[in-house]
């Protein structure tokens, strides 16, 4: 199957002369919920750049869909239509200070008649749960309400592919919980969606695939449940295995919960364990 | 200090409506064609005019007391040129009316001539003649913000002197008059303004 | 910025911005067609009430927003109230029907434009100048600046919150240091945080044109026609008031 | 004992006329190590604002060994030189260009001589590990390192107590470890620290005090371990269990590990697992 994206050994070079990506090669393929690891540093942001076509490679090539991607004005529209992102900080992000008017910033770019802007406007912000706030000022709102609007604001171009930078930064345990029941609704509804974290316990809740960064490459890519058994390769990128994971290899080890089904949370290990005791 | 809403009669407000209407529609071409060749330079305005309406709208502590102050102007003329701060310094001061009620829409012209057309040139010219006269840049700047800020109230005295002539001494009589109340306040916060804005042309040129 | 917080939480908030307009207009002209003090005083007075009482802004907050201007208007009709010639300064009555004039001619005119801008969100009338025709670079410098204020004075306060923190502002002259420090800090970002927006506004097809949503105002035709009734309305009654 | 700060009944009201604090009552005591627990919007960094004099309560008191916070300009001095504060966000505290300047800036305005000045921001630098990049622009830093010159700068002015808004925030795991051993250093070395968090795992592992922050008001203080039992006050300040606490329970009630020592990780409990396996 082709993939969605595909990178093959791209190099990003700073203004300054260091490597923010340096051969890095990784295939995002469709409907499946991606997580993108690795340390501060890494490259996570730098590579999601690239995958919408705002920054571009200074050796390699990205496809979509099979095709190199094609950075002339038409093409680039063409690509962000595919493939939106949403950034780490509200405040980078948000254009206008009227929550309804932000969100239809995108859509009135890809020519869309007012009609259909208004319709996947509201859509937008159903999807996110701000509808209600939809005259309010931004700056009125919560760095969470914030952080729902900027994703309607690209919800509502309706993309193929999602990217979001470090979607979870700042939000408390609540909000972190129904942003990733949000994030679950969306890939369900058949978008395939990309995460950048470095909390390999969310990663390993949430995702089907994951793709560790370390260096500016991408040093493993594949399912979830083969890549965090290898802690060799997990510790380059900065990460220490899933906690439900290790647990549960010493609990299934002493033969205290099943061998199966491998827990993706340290929740759903104390259910079972409240299930064997019961 | 800018004329509040009203206080100008209706023939003065109008008149320096029409004075200072063509300076805005040529600030605006001019960046209108800027902007097509450098479409990237709109948010630089953007976050121009922002951080100049706070530096002008800001009471800042312990230093200039309560009042407002044009130092945004000084500073912006100085990193964006003049000519942008026509434009810039018209949207700073109509949302000094419509968010502060400082100043106001029917004396909006008089205030865009004094503050956004005088001020910033004045700051820019003497910065410039300072530099070329072999002047040290921070006392280039310090004066060229200094002077920029005291054209600006001497501007806005004589527009009320010419508004309210004084009905023994005239025009004359009533610009000192006028002159005189405002520098009380003025000229101090005229001489904070010229050294915030070198303090913070020195820190910038280390960050 | 009281200004803005009473214009989000007024009765008239959702009402077309073109009523409100029409009617500080007409506020405005009535104003500056009237002759005599008693009538300005009273269509300042009326303008007030409309704004108390019909759009319900808290009278505290009317006043507070009051005060500055009212400095200036105190400091300038005394200025016009003395004369000045070669025996020095000193007070000249025969002033005081033109400064009383302009006084109550500004408070009826500040009155006017308070009943707009305490009712009317800034966006509201953003898209207002949209339609008017205003120029293109303008209207996009005007969105950016009004979402860029509380962006930048966000930062503003935090790092002068930071620099108090560590007695930044125990005397005058570090007092001016940390100043300068800051004034610096926020200009560098003025260039970082447009080339940062610029990037988000690329990554969702930015092509050049700030588009947004124009507003819909349902009600728009009925509340125009109640304001042009009731501007009209204060016109007359001025004009009539002067002829009494 | 005397608590080194006192807070009783403290009311914070915001601008617009809503509350930031109501009626939070709570005392830090000297040498132990606190945490500030509550969701978002609870009133954690408003709270800290007053520890440190830079918001004045709108009702109820503060109170520095006993005696009531002294509000003048020089009663505010001498108290931020004992209560040193570090903001959540790097960008916001680090104003000076570079990294020594900016750690400068506190002792400075405390008004010492330049050779003492040089002494402390030498030991500061050393004690958060940033030495060697005394001479470094700080743009150029890592987030991780902007992180730790923004803990000397207040460090420098060698307070004895140190506030943390959300130090955590934004690190990536082995950056939140060297983190957290640095606080434990700091604790050990004597200051008081008190840290604002909403990552219940975290306070666990680190804090010896615990106090629960939800409306405005804190509704439950003391000893880490005690609070940590009551999931019903924790449920309040939007936290669930330690994960660490609520898998010992689990295990220890089938009798696989010990009841004691309860363990302050899951790490911890992981280790001891080996052990009884081994």
């Amino acid at each position: 199957m082709t993939a969605l994206i595909e990178l093959r050994a791209v190099d990003h070079v700073y203004g300054d002369g260091g490597y923010g990506l340096r051969g890095c090669s990784l295939a995002i393929h469709a409907g499946r919920r991606h997580a993108l690891l690795g340390a501060n540093g890494a490259g996570k942001t730098t590579l999601l750049l690239h995958l919408n076509g705002l920054l571009r490679p200074a050796a390699g090539t990205l496809h979509w869909q099979g095709a190199p991607f094609d950075y002339s004005r038409a093409g680039l529209a063409a690509l962000r239509r595919q493939v939106g992102l949403v950034f780490q900080n509200p405040d980078r992000q948000l254009l206008s200070a009227h929550v309804e008017e932000d969100v239809s910033f995108g859509p009135l770019n890809l020519g869309l008649d007012e009609a259909t802007v208004r319709r996947r406007v509201a859509a937008a912000l159903d999807a996110v749960g701000m509808r209600e706030h939809a005259q309010r000022p931004v700056h009125h709102l919560s760095f969470g309400q914030k952080k729902r609007v900027c994703i309607a604001g690209v919800l509502a171009m309706e993309p193929a592919v999602l990217l979001l930078d470090e979607p979870m930064a700042g939000l408390d345990a609540p909000m972190q919980e129904e942003l990733e029941e949000l994030l679950g609704l969306l890939a369900a509804g058949g978008v395939t969606v990309v995460v950048s974290t470095h909390d390999i316990d969310f990663a390993w809740r949430w995702a089907d695939d994951f793709h560790l960064m370390a260096g500016g490459a991408c040093i493993g890519s594949g399912p979830a449940a083969a890549l965090a058994a290898q802690s060799e390769l997990l510790r380059a990128a900065g990460q220490r295995p899933p906690l439900a994971l290790a647990l549960h290899e010493q609990l299934a080890a002493r033969g205290i919960v099943p061998r199966e089904p491998v827990p993706r949370s340290v929740d759903a290990l104390l259910r079972t364990l409240n299930l064997e005791t019961a | 200090m800018h004329i509040m809403e009203g206080f100008l009669p209706p023939a003065h407000a109008l008149g320096w409506t029409v004075v200072s209407l063509p300076f805005v529609a040529w600030g605006t071409r001019v960046i209108g064609r800027d902007l097509r060749a450098h479409p990237e330079r709109r948010m630089l305005l953007g976050v121009a005019a922002a951080f100049t309406f706070l530096l002008s709208a800001l009471k800042l502590p312990s230093v200039t007391g309560s009042s407002s102050h044009p130092t945004g102007v000084g500073l912006g003329a100085l990193l964006f040129g003049p000519m942008a701060m026509i434009p810039v310094g018209f949207v700073v001061l109509l949302f000094q009316a419509l968010l502060l009620a400082h100043g106001g829409l029917t004396t909006l012209g008089a205030n865009v001539f004094s503050m956004a057309i005088v001020g910033p040139f004045v700051a820019f010219g003497v910065f410039r003649a300072c530099v070329g006269v072999g002047l040290g840049r921070a006392f280039a700047v310090f004066l060229g913000a200094c002077l920029g800020d005291l054209t600006t109230y001497v501007t806005t005295s004589a527009q009320l002197a010419w508004a309210f002539p004084d009905a023994v001494g005239g025009f004359t009589a009533s610009f000192v008059k006028f002159a005189g109340i405002f520098a009380l306040t003025q000229v101090p916060i005229a001489i904070s303004d010229g050294l915030l804005t070198m303090l913070a042309a020195n820190a910038m040129q280390r960050l | 910025m009281q200004i803005e917080a009473a214009a989000q939480a007024s009765r008239w908030r959702d009402a077309t911005p073109t009523a409100k307009a029409l009617f500080a207009l007409a506020g405005m002209t009535a104003a500056a067609c009237a002759r005599q003090p008693a009538t300005l005083a009273a269509l300042a007075g009326a303008l007030a009430l409309v704004t108390l009482l019909a759009a319900r802004v808290p009278v505290r907050l009317y006043l507070a927003v009051l005060l500055p201007p009212l400095g200036f208007l105190a400091v300038s009709t005394l200025t016009m109230l003395v004369a000045v010639d070669f025996n020095g300064p000193h007070w000249n009555p025969a002033a005081l029907p033109l400064a009383s004039m302009t006084a109550l001619r500004a408070l009826a005119m500040l009155a006017a434009l308070l009943a707009l801008t305490l009712t009317t969100p800034l966006p509201q009338l953003l898209g207002l100048l949209r339609r008017l025709r205003v120029p293109e670079p303008l209207l996009d410098l005007m969105a950016l600046c009004y979402r860029m204020l509380f962006v930048l004075r966000q930062a503003w306060d935090e790092g002068l919150a930071a620099q108090s923190a560590r007695l930044g502002y125990s005397g005058t002259r570090v007092a001016w240091r940390s100043l300068g420090l800051l004034t610096a800090r926020l200009a560098v970002q003025v260039w970082q945080r447009a080339a940062a927006l610029d990037q988000a506004a690329q990554a969702r097809g930015y092509a050049g044109t700030l588009s947004f949503l124009p507003a819909v105002y349902p009600q728009a035709r009925r509340q125009n026609t109640c304001a042009a009734i009731a501007g009209t309305l204060l016109i007359i009654a001025v004009l009539a008031g002067e002829r009494a």
